[in-house]
């Protein structure tokens, strides 16, 4: 009831300036709501998508899992709000979700102007292109002069712009609102091309009904660093959401996984392993967390290499070499120390 | 005061009446209007048609031009039988005028053009000749100075008036008025009587429908009283009144004339 | 007798005063504070605004901008904005034209005597005003344009027209000599020209001697010969561009993209249903009596409907109808569904997407709505006293 | 003369003859009066023949509806696949929330039938005390729905509105448009009569500010701009914010249907009231009002078609209303390719309630037509 009566009053009293947020920091807030509202697109397989049962399940879905049980010790403490991506930044500067986890890519002037935080990065991709196989196209070199679906206010839409004016080619856009409809767009006809994300392709072509038909191009285009973003202005929450990722990075590389974490628990000999599951140090403590906070995350959600498995792995991008892949096998992946 | 010798002359002139009547049956899907009517109408001769409503008076003169089609029985207007043929129906249209009770001027257009438009565009006159014969007409209704306004500013009298020059307009070898001053108030009533008893005065052949029966006893060369689809009773005013011979009829009259 | 003082709260016009003083307190008061409110948000939020944005270069690329070219690298964002206004009204204009020829044809055949045509009419109207726009744009764009309609190299031909899934490819003149051409469509004027002039003769000479003459096909007839004939005398000064099938589409000629179809078929279909209804109404309006009377001076069906019955059926219809066309060019904006670029897609979305100016560009496009519709009110204001002063 | 007396004898109704009543002379006036007409009917009757067959073929005699999955309907290709419908229906109904719960089921069911069972008996003409039911639909329904639906009281689990979808939301948001929207529209309608210039105008500036704007761009300012007017602390969810655009947005639309309400009301009504010593509001209320709002109920329930209608926008910022979850389910890995009968079916439920709605405002206007003449 207590949306409805904030409705009612809200509605009676819009014009009359209300005293300020009641709690302080977005930690209490979560706290005492008892749960994390996480905003995610919702419709994007590997990232975030209801499965059958209705649960948001993706890499994306699966950071607000962490967050949630390094905070309640309860993964499952997480609303999912599903956001488009015009909203998702005013949701978020708004106070109506505490975090955001939804492919976003961080940029200077989403950075700068937009009142938000990037932490770091869940996801590291880039953009490419998918043509018909039987179109006899080896490059995007080769797209000079076609029709290209893409989902209109992204990034994508922008390097696309730039990769082809550096290249002194010409292209007709084909916007569309949601990936669906550019995968519907590519399917019919309305394009030579669809680009968007390497991981989004995957997704999208395993969804055609064909997927033999289409083939990605070699070129990737673009960086799109993708990860969690929180409010500005709040940096213990932001902090506990970048130190949650890191945590997940540290314990692949560690080699904690959610099976054998309680025995790390138990008895490790190693301090870096320690300070993570908590038998040593007041990591916790310091991020306003207990002690048990990160021990929580991988044992409930596991760590970042068990969740690449889990969600993006089945796509068909695999993750061996890629830069995905931890520092210390070839990849980027490279979390500060937990000490 | 009795009316002026000249249009009491009972017709019996050799000449074919202008309209005739034969049979006429008619249907509202199965309601039975009009049942046998025989009617002959020679030429300048005046009838006046009465009866209660629902009696089938309208539906009888509206069936002269065609306005409401008969299934049975022949009706032949100066010498043209009423078929489906589209063009005769126009013929016989632009050589019977009718005038309605609720005057149906066209309200988008001036008084002078809702006289002109048949002119012009029915007998092809040059609209100068046109304007020319609508003014006369006007005159001839007493409202030449209403000419350049809409029938929306007109009094219900004028209104009536106008509809009369307008059908006027065409020429007519018959004018048919149904009720033409039933929607309207006392004092137009007169102004409107006056200009169709100028008009009787004239020679035109007129069939009214109406329910004024001094104009009847002063104008009508024959009163038709109908009722239930038939005609009951017809003579010369002068009996019709006096010596009215069916119960139905001298029933209506005092019921008409004592109200 | 002794003079009355009114109480204070009893003074009516006083009692006036108050009321609208006090609520025009409150509504400024509201207002402010809702000003008040947004503006120390933004500033909590970091979130910047500006209207600086305007001259940067957008960093997108407009497919459709037939108007105004775009030129990736060059055009900026206010550009960009009156590339998508001028978008809308060119799919309104369309609409608007299509949606007026079919909706009166679709209304006329609603008061057809033919039994059958009345009620295609009415299933027509009663199918298309009944459901969704968005969902009819989407079924029409989705389910079956882009589902049946083929890719670009096995085109539907007809003629010089190509339709395709990428949308429908016409050929479109253009100018090979260019003082050729200034002569030709001198000689085009002059016959407009000369036309006008035959029909202000023949008029006047309907007026004086009553004789007409079928102006509208001899002027037509004249000004096609005369045109065709110097042009083939000039030796074709104009070039048509047909559309060749290139690498991937047709290039050359003009283009109706397949989004900027589906949206303008969509919005002819919804709004043809609602102005059908008008004309029906409009036509129904008119009094049985009218009818007879046009019937009984002899007039024929065809002007009785000319002369009589569409005049003033028009004034029963026109308002409405004005109506439907804001209504159309508002529905326009339903374009985002898909992605045809008029001014809520490329604008309010994509440039609001990529600046996070949500305000300035709410509000600009807002005020772009509004003057449509002040526009449309003002058209409306002097039809009714055009008709107001020629008929009361 | 005097042989008119013989006429007195009275002529019996006869049957009209035989051609021109019945069936065939119906066909005749109808279909085949005149050779345009004849040429008419032929050009329909060849294009009933080239469509309709083919289409009733396709989506009744051809058609799927058996089985769980697309299996069926991959294999039969030449009839529409219901069972997709038929599988999904409880989400395009309720939404997914209660469609993933069935032990939740029960709450949208309970709310749609008591809305059936308060509307039916409020559409039919002699059904007694319908003031009362209307009251009730108006003030007890809302509680009722916001109890049984959004939960949180007795017990039952509350659903976020965040978790709504499908018809349920569609109804929800059109529902909350009407009842919310209707005392501002009159409000709004009172204040644009006013004679209070102050009154007047602002109510003609909001009125005329949102019939100005199309209700996507709202919409986007609902999701977009409204958590930046409201203080840190007060948030919506987005559906209740779509709601606060589509009410503020439909009480213009339901002022004008009120308006036109006034002014049809005879000056002497007021006049009389004052004559009885009436104030303002008194007059308004008692008086002027009843009548007004009876008039105006087909204009009412016509905006309130436009707005069912409208509301399917929403799922262009994203919530999951009829339309969004029949274009998800037929887009979806499992049910992919059969879009057009998602898009039928969405239509089809559309077309019931906005037709429904429609023929019984016609019925309405007719019958206060017919009260008005009587008068």
């Amino acid at each position: 009831m207590k949306k409805i009566t904030s409705l009612l009053t809200g509605v009676a009293f819009a014009g009359i300036a209300f005293a300020n947020a009641a709690y302080a920091t977005t930690l209490e807030e979560v706290q005492s709501r008892g749960e994390l509202r996480c905003g995610v697109d919702g419709g994007v397989a590997g990232f975030s998508a209801p499965n059958d049962a209705g649960k948001m399940v993706g890499i994306d879905a699966s950071v607000c899992d962490a967050v949630a049980a390094a905070v309640f010790g309860d993964a499952s403490k997480v609303t999912y709000i599903p956001l488009t991506a015009a909203e998702r930044f005013t949701a978020l500067t708004a106070g109506e979700i505490d975090m955001v986890s939804r492919n976003t890519t961080h940029t200077l002037t989403r950075d700068a102007t937009l009142g938000v935080n990037f932490t770091y990065y869940n996801f590291i991709d880039g953009q490419g292109f998918m043509v018909a196989k039987d179109a006899g196209l080896s490059s995007v070199k080769d797209l000079d002069g076609a029709s290209i679906c893409v989902q209109t206010g992204t990034t994508t839409e922008l390097n696309m712009a730039d990769y082809f004016r550096n290249g002194g080619m010409d292209f007709t856009p084909v916007g569309y609102s949601t990936s669906v409809q550019t995968r519907e767009g590519l399917e019919g006809g309305a394009c030579d091309a669809l680009t968007s994300d390497a991981s989004q392709l995957a997704a999208i072509r395993s969804e055609t009904a064909d997927p033999n038909a289409w083939t990605m191009l070699p070129e990737i285009i673009s960086k799109e660093p993708l990860g969690p973003v929180v409010r500005q202005g709040d940096d213990q929450w932001m902090d506990i959401v970048a130190w949650t990722l890191y945590a997940l990075i540290n314990a692949e590389e560690l080699g904690i996984t959610s099976a054998n974490v309680d025995a790390m628990k138990a008895d490790s000999p190693n301090p870096s392993v320690g300070r993570i599951v908590g038998s040593e140090g007041e990591t916790g403590a310091n991020l306003g967390l207990s002690q048990d906070w990160a021990y929580n995350a991988i044992k409930q959600v596991g760590n970042y290499g068990e969740i690449y498995e889990r969600t993006v792995e089945p796509l068909g991008i695999p993750r061996a070499g890629s830069v995905n892949d931890l520092w210390t096998r070839g990849g980027i992946l490279y979390a500060p120390p937990v000490r | 005061m009795t009316s002026t010798a000249a249009s009491k002359k009972p017709m019996m002139t050799d000449s074919p009446p202008i309209i005739t009547i034969n049979k006429l049956n008619k249907w509202y899907g199965k309601f039975h209007v009009l049942k046998d009517i025989d009617l002959n109408v020679n030429k300048t001769e005046k009838i006046v048609i009465c009866g209660p409503s629902g009696s089938g008076k309208s539906t009888l003169i509206r069936c002269i031009n065609r306005l409401e089609v008969h299934q049975e029985g022949s009706i032949i207007v100066d010498g043209t039988e009423l078929t489906d043929d589209v063009k005769q129906i126009n013929e016989i249209r632009s050589d019977v005028g009718m005038v309605f009770q609720h005057f149906n001027l066209f309200p988008h257009l001036t008084v002078l053009e809702n006289c002109t438009l048949a002119p012009i565009w029915v007998r092809k006159k040059s609209k100068i000749e046109a304007d020319e014969l609508g003014m006369e007409l006007l005159n001839k209704v007493r409202i030449p100075d209403q000419a350049h306004k809409y029938p929306g500013q007109l009094s219900g009298g004028q209104q009536q008036r106008v509809a009369i020059a307008r059908a006027l307009c065409m020429q007519p070898r018959v004018m048919l008025f149904d009720e033409p001053t039933s929607a309207l108030d006392p004092e137009m009533i007169k102004e409107v009587l006056e200009t169709m008893i100028e008009l009787a005065d004239s020679g035109m052949t007129m069939l009214v429908v109406t329910h004024e029966m001094g104009f009847a006893n002063k104008v009508a060369d024959r009163v038709i009283f109908m009722d239930e689809g038939q005609i009951v009773e017809q003579n010369d005013p002068k009996n019709f009144f006096n010596n009215p011979k069916s119960e139905r009829t001298k029933l209506f009259l005092s019921q008409i004339l004592n109200h | 007798m002794k003079s009355t003082t009114i109480p204070l709260h009893r003074n009516p016009k006083l009692r006036s005063f108050v009321v609208q003083a006090s609520l025009l307190l409150l509504v400024a008061y509201a207002l402010f504070s809702v000003y008040q409110t947004t503006v120390s948000n933004l500033e909590e939020r970091g979130i910047k605004t500006s209207t600086s944005f305007f001259d940067e270069v957008a960093p997108f690329k407009v497919g459709y901008s037939p108007f105004l070219e775009f030129k990736l690298g060059e055009t900026t964002y206010i550009e960009v904005f009156f590339i998508g206004v001028l978008n809308t009204l060119l799919v309104a204009v369309l609409g608007i034209l299509a949606a007026t020829v079919l909706g009166f044809f679709i209304g006329i055949m609603r008061t057809s005597q033919n039994w059958l045509a009345s009620k295609c009419a009415l299933f027509y109207v009663e199918t298309f005003r009944n459901m969704p726009l968005l969902l009819q744009i989407m079924f029409w764009n989705f389910a079956i344009f882009l589902a049946f309609l083929p890719p670009p190299k096995q085109s539907i031909e007809m003629g010089v027209f190509f339709l395709n899934s990428r949308g429908l490819h016409t050929p479109v003149p253009f100018i090979e000599n260019h003082l050729l051409s200034t002569i030709w469509f001198g000689v085009i004027f002059a016959s407009f020209v000369g036309t006008f002039v035959f029909a202000k003769w023949s008029k006047k000479r309907f007026e004086s001697t009553g004789k007409s003459l079928p102006v509208f096909l001899i002027s037509l007839s004249s000004i096609i010969t005369v045109s065709y004939i110097t042009f083939v005398i000039l030796g074709s000064p104009l070039g048509i561009d047909i559309p060749v099938l290139g690498k991937f589409n047709f290039k050359g000629g003009g283009q109706l993209p397949l989004p900027l179809f589906s949206l303008w078929f969509a919005l002819t279909i919804y709004t043809s249903a609602f102005i059908a209804e008008n004309v029906r109404a409009g036509i129904s309006s008119i009094s049985k009596g009218q009818v007879e009377a046009a019937r009984s001076i002899g007039l024929t069906r065809t002007q009785m409907v000319k002369m009589i019955i569409l005049p003033q059926a028009l004034r029963v219809v026109i308002p409405p109808t004005i109506s439907q066309y804001l209504n159309l060019t508002k529905n326009s904006s339903l374009a985002i569904a898909v992605g045809f670029e008029e001014v809520v897609a490329v604008w309010a979305n994509i440039s609001l997407n990529q600046t996070g100016q949500a305000l300035i560009i709410i509000a600009m496009t807002i005020v772009f709505y509004e003057c449509c519709s002040l526009f449309t009110s003002f058209i409306l204001n002097i039809y009714n006293k055009r008709v107001q002063i020629t008929e009361r | 003369m005097a042989d008119s007396t013989l006429k007195l004898k009275k002529l019996p109704d006869r049957e009209p003859p035989e051609n021109t009543i019945g069936w065939i002379a119906w066909i005749r006036d109808n279909l085949f009066s005149s050779a345009t007409n004849t040429l008419t009917t032929l050009i329909f009757v060849y294009l009933f023949y080239l469509y309709i067959p083919p289409f009733i073929e396709w989506a009744i005699i051809n058609a799927n509806i058996s089985g769980t999955d697309r299996s069926v309907c991959d294999t039969n290709k030449s009839g529409a696949c219901w069972t997709f419908i038929k599988i999904r229906l409880e989400q395009l109904l309720f939404g997914l929330y209660f469609a993933s719960n069935p032990e939740q089921t029960w709450r949208p069911i309970v709310a749609f039938s008591v809305f059936g069972m308060l509307i039916i008996p409020l559409v039919i003409d002699k059904t007694p005390h319908k003031k009362w039911l209307l009251i009730a639909l108006l003030t007890l329904y809302p509680l009722l729905f916001i109890c049984v639906v959004y939960g949180g009281v007795f017990g039952i689990p509350v659903s976020d509105t965040g978790q709504w979808g499908g018809l349920l939301l569609t109804f929800a948001l059109s529902f909350v448009g009407i009842i919310v929207a209707l005392p501002l529209g009159i409000l709004l309608a009172l204040g644009r009569r006013s004679e209070m210039p102050i009154v007047k105008m602002m109510s003609v500036t909001y009125i005329e500010f949102w019939r100005g704007t199309p209700l996507i761009t709202i919409l986007f300012m609902a999701s977009v701009m409204l958590p930046l007017f409201f203080p840190s602390g007060v948030d919506f969810d987005k559906v209740v914010r779509a709601m606060i655009g589509i009410t503020l947005f439909q009480s213009a639309y339901t002022a004008e249907a009120v308006r036109g309400g006034l002014q049809a009301i005879d000056k002497g009504q007021n006049e009389a009231a004052m004559a009885l010593g009436m104030g303002y509001w008194r007059r308004t209320i008692l008086i002027v009002l009843p009548q007004a709002l009876k008039i105006s109920i087909p204009s009412i329930v016509n905006t309130f078609i436009a707005l069912f209608k409208d509301t399917s926008l929403v799922s262009i910022i994203g919530l999951l209303d009829l339309l969004k979850m029949a274009q998800n389910s037929s887009r979806s890995l499992d049910w992919n390719g059969y879009d057009i009968e998602g898009y039928l079916f969405a239509g089809f439920v559309f077309w019931i309630f906005c037709y429904g709605m429609s023929s019984y405002s016609q019925k309405l206007e007719r019958k206060l037509d017919t009260d008005r003449r009587a008068e």
